[in-house]
């Protein structure tokens, strides 16, 4: 940890931002080894974000930084800027409750918990002193959203184990939308689905990223450029090059990017 | 009839292949019949009791020169003591295994976890002289008793004495629930306490169930400490909840009258009743636990 | 050599004897005796199993220890005396406590007296200590006390084994009574006097036990399986020898001559 | 007014947490600091080195020492390769789900078998049915008995953690089942026994119940000379003393040798833990 | 169980075989689910046989029966005839360990044992009753048949954990070759490692294909493309189609073959 400058407390307020949330100079260490260097950039809402980049790059470590999932990691130390409508998310005193609940998470491994379907969609309201039949209503709605509704409607009270994986990653994705975050970061969402349940999940995203800013990351080149609109190519803890989806698949400023993109065998 | 059943164990070819397995079933066979022989012999040297006294067995007066045998003082002291150090033993072991698995960084939490382990080390019969020297004096002057040697005093120390084994197995049931299920509950904004009890805590509650029962079985079986601090009066206290009064557990009687007996007399018999229904009440806790515990599955199938 | 050992076993109050004797036996002839406690009811138990060759006991073997081993020849051998004394905690004896009658002792154990008040002292309930069934300090105190050695104390509030136990016991209480061997009294532990019937008193002195003037006195006892010969006999002859009976005086008891 | 009354509730809960900790860690302090107060007096080179006498008033425990060593050496020798056996039968041969069952309840039943259990048990069979008297050897059987569980659980689990692919690349390789156990699984499994093994000795020399009515004299022993016989060991020299001395010295001597009793045991058990973080620490 | 015929238990000479593997009616069942239905095919020497198909397929399944690998798992249960060199894998007698040394297998992920590289590549050498300097040759050779000899001769003695995870499933096929078998089988080999890695395995079975007879699973069809000469496809635990792979490619007999081979959304 010596020789690396301490994490600022105070947080500035990022002037004339419209992104909800934006890195600048972000770095981030797992005990002596530095996994991203100098990130900067911005998430917008009414877009899918999506990053891509070889394995290990860093790219999970990103995002789980954003909403601090990253806190209970043996070694984890930040340095920079992360903020979260203007605010900076690592300032001390900042409630890391508030900003998991306005920042929702989806994991590569949709992980339901071990409770009734039902449940697992209520799981975020606690505690819950709402009524049941205002429970139904929100069962349904994010159900609904998720256009699981019609699959499960008849067996609510069955345990969430008993869902395809593919019904799980989306019941996963209609649990984070109960708490009504703002930002949805999505970890390699589809990489353990069959393409029966990746493309109900892509479509899902395109219906979301209007309400949400959405933040994906994917392993699969097709599939950013199926459903990206924003581009951010990071490789070995560097943004390489960032920016619209289009122009990174055609005209890419770097070299390493047209490689990732379009050849089976980059070496990055 | 489908096919052939195929052997599961692959042919051996060379005659070490035969010799090991020789080795290997003997070895296996001796650990068997030790079970068997202890459960066997001690049901034998019971009979004699078994069969002559009955239901005598189940009265309430030990008292050998006049031939009567009841062993209800000492099963209400096991008992007893039992649940006293479990009652202390679980929320303080539990949640000091929350501690160390949930709130400790995961460098610390072996050397903690080594620390308390060093609970577990002392041996027994120093438990029975710090209980004797320090526990018991502060027991009868704290609530004023004519004597420190009481049912509670051997009940705290034995909370003392299966803490680490609680904490130990509670922190592993604990660290066993896999870390995305708390971050999944994290990730929907919930508080450290509320991941705990909503998930933690539901998710590990068999193997938390299975430590429990383990320190049931610790705590009957204990011996030289409880015997030491028990006050050793084979008497059931009027009011059966009042645990300030000295007693007798089946462990500390054995311990302590178990060579004054002539082998095979009706005294002896008796005793060995008494060691049979412990072994009898551990093992039934231990099938208990077998059945809550998970079979060990092998990794990666 | 390293071959040549005895086994005894017995008596905790017998046992500081045969221990320091042991030692000093095995400096001069070279013969191992190896001892272990236990209480006198094993000692004779062993004995008569045929696992030792010698039994400690600090009472006589009773009619039904006899019975039980039809075919030993249980022999005695006496190698001091003692004094069964009934202690008090030192709380109590400075109170005032310093002689009770044999009645008011057995009315202690049977549980009719239970306040110390009742007896003149202080205000408190009277914590009754015994001791386990077979130990011969027991049956010794009880059949001169209450008549009968193995007699139950519905009184009692503990029972403890070993002298140790006993003695710890009564000095942790500040109420407490008990049993002990005349070696066992400290500053902490007190012995009683005793009243005789008429009206007399006893303390608990060495020459009150040799001269027999104390009513709870005992023989300590060896035994052995019919006359002893070659090492055993060497051993006993030993502790009867000036030296041994010096050790005796030295643990606290008394010695046969004196 | 919600988020604040959660909020309370967690800083509730910590508080609880911290407690128990606090508590847990004044009574391993109180433990660990009383048997060194008291022990550390009786301590010396003497004490160490010389036999007892005077009724454990003078001299030392080097026969206390030895003893209680040779003993656990004994039974080591006793359990470990029955052990190593009984683990390999259970992780490679014993593939039907009730026998399996039926093994864990054995084994778990045998390793909650009280120790007293152990020493009536000992005491009728050894003792008297064989009629072997009180013999040491006896008691490294009844010592080895009862550490049996805890190797064959340690090294089950050492043996049984290789991933079966490991298993399966040996096969691939044309080795016979022979040559697996040994090449393969042994290894392994020898690491989690010896770690077992260690534990379950750790837990050995400090039991005074399983021994004390069958293998241990309180005076006049010293290194036995044949499988028969007598021998003293730190735990029920403890005893002894604590119950039947007559002399303070005596007593401070027993604080010392739980002291020294209780630094075997902790060497005991931290030779294990190195065990254990090696175990961790091998198979990817 | 009822209702299948036994399992032949004399091994027929398969007549007029060239190849050295074949199956004929082959079946599988795991308990009571059958998860290979009636499989003929048979290997030729000096081609790639490549087999591809949908996940859960049972390609590994088949694979793994042929050197009875999978004899150690519970519940599985042959039927019918698989035959190396005219003589059936599953007769009573056979010496399993005679089999498995003609016929040699590496998995998917490589796993080598927690000993030196020397000592991996000598391991299915037991009992070893050869000298030093044999040793040394044994490992040189097996060593520069995978290519990776350059890189590790100057570390033999280090342990193999330390090697990439590229070098490690080389070590496993040199391990292999060492014992010198007949018919290599390779389950998904590459699935595990980074491009470099997987070109230089694929470079080694294109190297290896003429010694020995190669048995490959790919779940990449491009993979499949670059170095397959026949192909199977199993799907469902049937062979949908197999033969030369250009065929396949280009004039598929089945829509389902032509599905699974070129549209990524194959629902098989
Ligand atoms: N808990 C951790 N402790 C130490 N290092 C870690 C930890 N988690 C990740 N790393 C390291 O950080 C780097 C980035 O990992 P990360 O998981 O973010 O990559 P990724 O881009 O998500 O890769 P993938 O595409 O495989 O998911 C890797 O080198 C990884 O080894
Ligand atoms: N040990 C087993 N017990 C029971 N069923 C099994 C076992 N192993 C595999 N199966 C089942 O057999 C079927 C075929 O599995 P197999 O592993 O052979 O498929 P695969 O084609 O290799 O798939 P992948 O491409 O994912 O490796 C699957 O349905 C699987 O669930
Ligand atoms: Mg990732
Ligand atoms: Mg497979
Ligand atoms: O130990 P005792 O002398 O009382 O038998």
């Amino acid at each position: 940890m010596t020789g690396k400058p301490a994490l600022k407390l105070v947080a500035p307020v990022v002037s004339g931002a419209t992104a909800l949330i934006e890195a600048e100079k972000f770095n981030v260490w797992f005990h002596d080894t530095q996994v991203l260097k100098d990130i900067a950039v911005s998430f917008d809402k009414g877009l899918i974000n999506c990053i891509v980049g070889p394995s290990g790059g860093g790219k999970s470590t990103f995002i789980r930084s954003i909403n601090r999932i990253n806190d209970g990691i043996d070694g984890f130390v930040v340095q920079g800027e992360l903020s979260f409508k203007g605010r900076n998310i690592y300032a001390a005193g900042t409630d890391v409750t508030q900003i998991r609940k306005a920042i929702g998470i989806v994991f590569q491994k949709p992980c339901v918990f071990p409770k009734s379907i039902s449940e697992n969609v209520l799981f975020g309201l606690q505690p819950l002193r709402i009524t049941k039949l205002e429970k139904l209503c929100v069962v349904e709605k994010q159900l609904k959203a998720v256009s699981l509704w019609k699959e499960v409607s008849h067996r609510l009270n069955d345990p969430a184990t008993s869902l395809s994986i593919g019904q799980q990653q989306r019941l996963c994705i209609a649990r984070t939308l109960a708490i009504n975050p703002e930002v949805i970061l999505l970890d390699e969402p589809t990489s353990a689905l069959d393409p029966v349940s990746t493309r109900a999940i892509e479509e899902l995203m395109l219906k979301l990223k209007d309400r949400y800013t959405l933040v994906f990351v994917t392993h699969n080149i097709q599939q950013a450029k199926r459903i990206a609109d924003k581009l951010i190519f990071i490789c070995e803890g560097q943004i390489i090059e960032q920016g619209d989806k289009d122009k990174l698949f055609n005209q890419p400023e770097h070299e390493r990017t047209r490689i990732y993109l379009h050849d089976e065998y980059c070496e990055c | 009839m489908k096919g052939k059943k195929l052997s599961v164990i692959p042919v051996m070819s060379a005659w070490s292949n035969r010799i090991g397995r020789a080795y290997i079933l003997i070895s296996t066979l001796i650990s068997a019949i030790i079970i068997l022989l202890i459960a066997l012999v001690l049901f034998i040297y019971s009979w004699e009791a078994i069969s002559q006294q009955r239901a005598d067995l189940f009265t309430s007066i030990w008292n050998p020169a006049a031939g009567q045998f009841g062993i209800l003082a000492m099963l209400y002291g096991s008992l007893m003591v039992t649940v006293i150090a479990l009652a202390i033993a679980i929320p303080l072991g539990l949640a000091t295994a929350l501690f160390t698995s949930e709130m400790l960084g995961v460098r610390y939490r072996f050397h903690v976890k080594f620390l308390l382990e060093l609970l577990a080390g002392i041996p027994s019969v120093l438990y029975g002289l710090i209980g004797v020297a320090f526990f018991s004096v502060w027991l009868g002057d704290l609530f004023d008793l004519q004597s420190g040697r009481t049912i509670l005093t051997a009940g705290i120390l034995l909370a003392i004495m299966v803490l680490p084994t609680i904490i130990t197995l509670g922190d592993d049931a604990l660290h066993n629930v896999p870390r995305q299920y708390r971050e999944a509950a994290q990730g929907l904004g919930l508080y450290p306490h509320e991941v705990i009890i909503h998930i933690v805590l539901p998710l590990a509650k068999t193997d938390i169930a299975g430590a429990v029962l383990l320190a049931l079985g610790r705590a009957l079986g204990e011996t030289m400490a409880v015997m030491l601090v028990i006050g050793g009066i084979d008497k059931i206290p009027p009011s059966l909840v009042n645990i300030m009064v000295p007693g007798q557990t089946i462990t500390s009687k054995l311990g302590r009258e178990i060579e004054e007996t002539a082998f095979a007399s009706m005294h002896f018999s008796a005793l060995i009743f008494m060691g049979l229904a412990l072994l009898v009440m551990v093992l039934a806790l231990t099938a208990i636990a077998q059945h809550y515990f998970r079979p060990g599955l092998r990794l990666y199938e | 050599t390293k071959n040549e050992s005895l086994n005894a076993a017995g008596s905790t109050t017998v046992l500081p004897i045969v221990v320091l004797a042991a030692e000093r036996f095995k400096a001069l002839h070279g013969v191992n005796v190896i001892v272990n406690a236990g209480g006198s009811g094993v000692g004779i138990n062993q004995l008569g199993e045929g696992k030792i060759a010698i039994g400690m006991i600090s009472r006589n073997i009773s009619d039904a220890e006899i019975k039980r081993y039809p075919n030993v020849n249980f022999v005695v051998h006496s190698i001091g005396k003692d004094a069964v004394v009934p202690v008090v905690s030192s709380e109590i004896y400075d109170a005032g406590i310093k002689s009770l009658s044999l009645r008011q002792i057995g009315k202690i154990y049977l549980g009719e007296i239970t306040s110390w008040k009742q007896l003149g002292g202080p205000d408190k309930d009277i914590l009754v200590i015994d001791k386990e069934k077979s130990r011969g300090t027991r049956h010794v105190f009880m059949e001169i006390v209450l008549g009968d050695k193995e007699v139950s104390a519905p009184g009692a509030d503990l029972v403890l084994g070993d002298n140790n136990e006993e003695q710890t016991a009564v000095m942790q209480s500040d109420s407490a009574i008990g049993m002990l061997s005349n070696a066992w009294l400290n500053s902490d532990v007190k012995g009683l006097s005793i009243i005789l019937q008429n009206g007399s008193t006893v303390e608990p002195k060495l020459e009150n036990i040799s001269n027999g003037r104390f009513p709870i006195t005992r023989d300590l006892l060896l035994v052995t399986s019919g006359e002893p010969a070659g090492n055993i006999k060497a051993f006993i002859d030993f502790i009867l020898s000036d030296e041994g009976q010096k050790i005796v005086r030295d643990s606290g008891y008394v010695s046969l001559e004196q | 007014m919600n988020r604040n009354s959660r909020y309370a509730a967690n800083y509730l809960f910590t508080a609880v947490v911290w407690s128990a900790v606090i508590i847990c860690c004044a009574l391993l302090c109180f433990l660990l600091s009383t048997i060194i107060w008291n022990g550390v007096y009786a301590l010396s080179f003497k004490f160490l080195l010389s036999p007892a006498s005077g009724f454990g008033a003078n001299g030392g425990i080097i026969y206390q020492i030895t003893g209680s060593i040779l003993l656990i050496a004994v039974t080591a020798i006793i359990s470990l390769p029955i052990a190593l056996g009984v683990a390999i039968y259970k992780s490679e041969f014993l593939k039907s789900c009730r026998l399996q069952r039926l093994s864990n309840l054995l084994i778990y039943g045998l390793n909650g078998v009280p120790s007293v259990i152990f020493g009536i048990f000992g005491l009728i069979f050894f003792v008297n049915l064989l009629g072997a008297g009180i013999s040491w050897f006896a008691g490294a059987i009844i010592l080895a008995i009862m550490i049996l569980p805890t190797i064959v659980l340690s090294t089950y689990q050492a043996i049984n953690s290789i991933p079966t692919i490991y298993r399966e690349s040996a096969q691939a390789l044309g080795l016979d089942t022979w040559q697996i156990i040994t090449r393969v699984l042994l290894p392994q499994g020898l690491d989690g026994a010896i770690t077992g093994l260690l534990i379950g000795l750790a837990r050995a020399i400090g039991e005074t119940a399983p021994i004390m009515f069958v293998a241990t004299a309180f005076s006049g022993v010293d290194i036995p000379d044949s499988l028969n016989g007598p021998i003293t060991t730190l735990p029920t020299h403890i005893l002894a003393l604590a119950k039947q001395a007559t002399d303070a010295q005596a007593l401070q001597n027993a604080w010392g040798a739980g002291l020294v009793l209780l630094c075997l045991v902790m060497l005991l058990g931290f030779a294990a833990l190195m065990g254990r973080i090696r175990l961790k620490t091998r198979w990817q």
